[in-house]
């Protein structure tokens, strides 16, 4: 059988084939296996943190991933920007009827490889399938837990002026990637999505310096809605420059080409970091050290306490930058 | 370095601005000096222009969004053209959120395959070929740079031989609501930024009224940040000058003549009408109608449109219309900033980060006045 | 009004397709609206379509005259 | 705007307002309000157990709950069939646009009071829209944490024979509930989903006796699917009598109309249990006390070791039930 | 307690059990018994009747089961119409995983909007009703107790005036099987359990040749435990007896001339004709086919079946046939519990859980034989 | 062949649609293959349709024998 049933769904024999033929197959651990309602986890240390996101990605597969890469890249980087190792990650599949048995292998693959690059376990899972036409192929939710170390304490940082703003690398690939795929746009690109897992630059980053206020991954929503969010929750005044921002040609073009703010765009494998002043050379060092954090940049600073984000523009003047609104979508003007 | 990249040139354009900034300082008196497209609003809000200017200076803000400017009847037309059974709507993204009477196209975008979102009127034809069963309305807005596209669209159908493709009406054009607008007592303008991408398709012609007949520096400008900036010098030097031309400053672009070959299309499909502005109401041949030879194409005519208006019983309590006519600024509307959010926009002003009141509402420097002559 | 970037045509598909090239992404677009396009030119694209061939020597004049400008504006402070 | 649109899904202002609208107004509480990328939680003592679950239920309103009460109570159950006290659910929503903003809601509303009876926290959540026609409403994952106390070890439990099974209430209730609410059959009854919590009767059961060798809930493929696995996984034989089993008539007369065999419907408010012969009163009496085990009832027996499960029917023949196999759809023989 | 229940009473049913298993070992050599009904086969495993019988009766599963008779080619008929673009294939569950040389319609629902399960045939025109631009086919198969409703379908459809609604063609008719099953000479029938909704239609009288022109007990029986197991009893009686009668022993259901409104509207659009049957071959006047004035209806005259039947190519290397002719055991089959499980079936026997195949894999006492005089 | 179970009717819709009732479900059942249908009546349902009504004194009959020859059993032994 070469593609995805409803009876994959229902529970059955089919169904139990399913999770061993693949699910079991590539992500298998001692865990996994108890194959009962629940997971029992072995002791951990720390203190325990959990996320949640669930991936509705279209298409599944893009340039430099797929909704699997993805699906644990995005709760692995969730955990560690919240300053957590991250351990276990349970993995929620809602199949449409009609998918490629293939094109699931491949998923499940990618899952396993960069849960195995995350060092996390898959430690539950669950399968379910609806009918055609009423999902995207694949959806998935993951869900972590991770822990965080007696060190590390994010939560009572607290933001100043003056803290600096840092990247690790340009903004928007993965939103752009994403649309440039897309067929009714008729555009093609040598672009990348940028996902990829955080975990290790960000405990680079932890370590590297006693003064990181917050970190965050600027995924929907894009730079801009995180900041903003960062802004209203923090009560700041953030300052971009818009002329160190690192944006790739190809997301400058595919915007546009397309009238999209690449600000808007998601990243998801970006760090953003919250650091003192004084700290931000040592923290741009350790995160230019990663091979993910090659491009980092110091890309504007906290100067206020007015909740929201300013872009000084190449000219000098000023842009406030509002949360996402509006669905991205071409304009006409 | 793509030679186009040198519009950009950060260097060039702050001394561009510098020279800018001391021209206008040396004029005594306030300079007013409106952008009438859309696209120029948008890009001097991007570089956060007007707050950079000397306090004499105000960038008004022209009705050169084809959101801003469509009314409420027309919103709500093409809604209920959407909940109509076998109709799909296919629009610019643009006019989603735009709220009508009881619904906007987003929500009956939600509520099933009634509204598609297209990249280009090309693609709607494609819609209605795919899908034979269904009527593709067309929501035909814009100004001229669309209209040859949207042109392009009926010959396309028209050779596929569908007869489920339709536009709803309402394509405008540039140079007589400029007329309209140097004609109203109220409004004071000092020159013009003239839209370069309408002046692409129709060329530097159709403006030189501002500068024959009333006596206004008028300038064909780029969209580029460079471009934006010469363009307003090319005003300064005109005015301090007080002499009176339509300069091209976008020749790379604009030629004389315009797109020879865009007008011939877009002049078999379409002819001129009188088109009805928000706030500004109806100008004589200030919009473009289906020629005869190309009524089988109209919404119009395929559909009751008596029925589907007689719906629109309540109004929002929008005062757009007043605020593009500057009769009201954004915060005399009592909607503004509680009712009317742009999350929750209740006219088109706060639709878009650039309309009127959005801008108003984020404390981006707004100094766009624009009076009718009612 | 409109959004519209200017492409450089890269193809001739037909007689009313063409791939253009801006900044590393390619994309279709329809040509019937210019005439006498060939590969190497650049476009106006504005949804989907071509609306006009740009001018290299006119933007390259354009150019020239914002340097002046700007220079004068280094001098005159 | 009484409408989900893509907007609601992009991570920005509409999002955010539609999350403090809705979920953290109804499932507000220290931990989710944290609102970061990733929750800590406080320090928890036992082992701990995790499980995740989606839920694709269709219609999402259906005689006796919907999905916001089927998604907590299907993790709660699989948490509390395994031993475990449940504190934690996160919650991943997947809308499709032109979902009423009214029904979800009522269907949050509703998870919040599942959970609160349950006694759990929602600790974090994502929201997701996915287009018009590529998803069925709403689908909700729940994933779950709870702890073991150190008095309880059903894994290392041996069932041998002569074990019972004891079935909480009578079966398939909820798979015939749903059946019978989809319009295309044309049918009705009073029929009502079990859709329940079962954490407290799994406390109840587990402190009644030291006899408990296995528990479950039979949700997906049923009585038989259930039984099977448990065969399967354990290598037993379990023999059911047909004539005790409980079920309801409406479940019986829907099964006759549409040819499908109340085996194999779900339940999602049924503990089934395996306990030492000795004990099976002692259980049975415990069970009946509680208010959702009134029904309880012993309905076959551990027989040997051949690893499937067979019923005694009313005239002393035998059957072997096979797990679920087929859609559960109308047959024409 | 409704008085049906009473048929369900366990009481009655394991003395009536008790007395059968009395006679059954009065009577010396071996009994052989067949129940052409797929349902009466399913009930018969549901109650786990076989391995209570004593050892020298076979209960015989006959040619009952739609499913299991219908050839190879019309499920590969069936899928290329589905794979057709604006063809939807409406379809009884039973189908959907029957393989066919490279798909099931399982798979193909998968697909996209192909393949539809219904209820009723009466639903499959609902189906045609609301999708106009769809051709829905219907999948004709089962017996005389169905052929009614598949009728009405038609009519319903003629008077809807339905363009897009037809039949893939392969309604079956008992008697006539029954009949060729009697004159196979390597098959040794003692008795017929007859199909007691297949009477319902058509009453006793197509049954009365077994007794007239064969010398066999035949009864005609209902489907529960008690029904069953009165009929064996009267079956047996008979034998006893060397008595060869038709017996009703479901007249509360079944009446002598069935029911003459269904056999009307069956006749009116339905009319005999030769038909394929797995493991037989053709048997004269075991089918029915539209009327002339009802082929309108027929998918056969939509579409060019040569070329669709053309692809059939692959053969799954499934021994069914001979399994249904009793050449083979299922075990003699080198694809059985290997290649071939319930889970994955390569042939139809496999299917359902009642299948000869399925049911020999999972030990239920099976001891079926059907030998073809080929 | 043909899975059909007894439902009672108990309302008659119009001359095609009838609703019908067993252990507490009701069904709309087609009643085109029958005649003369009225509230109270069993018919058998197959595939959406009543195909036949059902003989209550038969039944009776029925019942009555398999008690006779379940008494048979009874005594024999
Ligand atoms: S605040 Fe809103 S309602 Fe008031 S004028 Fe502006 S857009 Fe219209
Ligand atoms: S085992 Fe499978 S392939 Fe072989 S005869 Fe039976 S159904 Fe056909
Ligand atoms: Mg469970
Ligand atoms: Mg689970
Ligand atoms: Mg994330
Ligand atoms: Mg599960
Ligand atoms: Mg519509
Ligand atoms: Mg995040
Ligand atoms: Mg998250
Ligand atoms: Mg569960
Ligand atoms: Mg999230
Ligand atoms: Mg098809």
């Amino acid at each position: 059988m070469k593609t995805i049933t409803l009876a994959h769904g229902n529970g059955g024999e089919l169904m139990q084939e399913l999770i061993k033929d693949i699910i079991y197959y590539y992500c298998g651990n001692d865990i996994l296996l108890q194959q009962d309602d629940a997971a029992y986890l072995p002791e951990v240390e720390g203190e325990l943190v959990t996320t949640t996101d669930s991936f509705v990605v279209d298409p599944i597969f893009f340039p430099g991933g797929d909704i699997g890469k993805l699906a644990v890249c995005g709760t692995v980087n969730d955990l560690a920007v919240n300053g957590a190792h991250p351990l276990y990650l349970t993995l929620g599949l809602i199949l449409e009827e009609g998918l490629e048995i293939d094109k699931l292998k491949r998923i499940i693959k990618s899952v396993a490889e960069t849960a195995r690059k995350a060092g996390v376990k898959i430690a539950a899972g669950d399968t379910k399938v609806v009918p055609q036409g009423k999902g995207g192929g694949i959806y998935i939710n993951t869900t972590g837990l991770g822990v965080v170390g007696p060190d590390i304490n994010l939560q009572d940082a607290k933001i100043e002026t003056g803290d600096k703003i840092i990247i690790s690398g340009s903004i928007g690939d993965h939103g752009a990637a994403i649309l440039a795929s897309r067929e009714e746009f008729e555009v093609s690109s040598a672009l990348t999505s940028d996902c990829a897992l955080l975990n290790n630059l960000t405990a680079q980053i932890l370590s590297s310096s006693g003064g990181i206020k917050f970190l965050t991954d600027p995924t929907r929503g894009g730079l801009a809605t995180a900041l903003h969010e960062i802004a209203q929750q923090k009560q700041v005044t953030i300052n971009l420059e818009e002329e160190i921002l690192p944006i790739k040609k190809e997301v400058q073009g595919l915007g546009g080409i397309l009238g999209i703010d690449p600000l808007y765009l998601a990243s998801e494998g970006r760090v953003l970091c919250v650091a003192a002043a004084e700290e931000a050379e040592a923290v741009v060092n350790a995160m230019k050290d990663s091979p993910i954090g090659t491009g980092t940049a110091v890309i504007g600073e906290v100067t206020g306490d007015k909740s929201r984000v300013c872009l000084t523009t190449n000219l000098g003047g000023t842009r406030i930058l509002r949360p996402l609104q509006k669905q991205l979508l071409p304009r006409l003007c | 370095m793509n030679y186009l990249e040198q519009f950009r040139a950060a260097k060039i354009n702050s001394k561009l601005l510098e020279k800018l900034q001391q021209e206008f300082t040396v004029v005594k008196g306030k300079i007013k000096i409106m952008e009438v497209c859309g696209t120029h609003t948008q890009a001097i809000s991007k570089i956060g222009l007007r707050e950079l200017l000397p306090s004499n200076v105000e960038l008004l803000t022209g009705p050169g969004c084809p959101i801003c400017v469509t009314p409420f009847s027309y919103i709500d037309t093409a809604i209920s053209l959407a909940q109509q059974e076998g109709v799909m709507v296919a629009t610019f993204a643009d006019f989603l959120k735009v709220p009508g009477s009881n619904s906007t196209l987003e929500l009956e975008q939600a509520q099933g395959p009634n509204v598609k979102t297209v990249y280009s009127p090309l693609d709607a034809v494609k819609i209605a070929e795919n899908n034979p069963e269904q009527e593709v309305v067309f929501l035909a807005v814009g100004f001229e740079t669309t209209a040859p596209v949207i042109a392009l669209s009926i010959l396309d159908a028209q050779k596929k031989n569908l007869t489920n493709y339709s536009l709803l009406q309402a394509l405008k054009t540039m140079p007589p609501v400029m007329e309209e607008l140097v004609l109203n007592q109220y409004l004071d303008i000092d020159g013009f930024l003239c839209p370069g991408h309408v002046a692409s398709i129709i060329g530097v012609e159709p403006f030189q009224f501002l500068a024959k007949e009333y006596d206004l520096p008028a300038v064909v400008a780029g969209f580029e940040v460079g471009d934006i900036l010469f363009a307003l010098e090319q005003i300064m030097e005109m005015i301090v000058r007080q002499e009176a031309k339509v300069v091209n400053a976008y020749p790379r672009v604009v030629e004389q003549k315009g797109n020879p070959k865009a007008l011939k299309i877009m002049e078999q499909v379409f002819t001129s009408t009188v088109s009805r502005w928000r706030g500004l109401g109806k100008i004589t041949n200030s919009g473009l109608e289906l020629r005869p030879e190309y009524q089988e194409f109209a919404a119009e005519n395929k559909f009751d449109f008596a029925s589907a208006t007689g719906k629109v019983a309540k109004q929002s309590g929008c005062s757009c219309g007043e605020v593009l006519m500057g009769i009201k600024k954004p915060t005399d509307c009592e909607l503004f900033g509680t009712k009317c959010t742009p999350s929750h926009p209740l006219g088109p002003c706060m639709v878009s980060q650039e309309g009127s009141c959005a801008a108003y509402l984020y404390k981006v420097s707004v100094k766009m006045k624009l009076y009718s002559k009612e | 009004m409109c959004i519209a970037v200017p492409v450089k045509v890269i193809e001739i598909v037909n007689d009313t397709e063409a791939v253009g090239a801006v900044k590393g992404v390619r994309k279709t677009v329809n040509i019937t609206l210019i005439s006498e396009v060939e590969v190497g030119d650049y476009v106006l694209l504005h949804s989907g379509c071509a609306i006009q061939k740009l001018n290299q020597s006119a933007a390259q004049e354009t150019l020239a005259a914002f340097r002046d400008l700007a220079q004068d504006a280094g001098e005159e402070r």
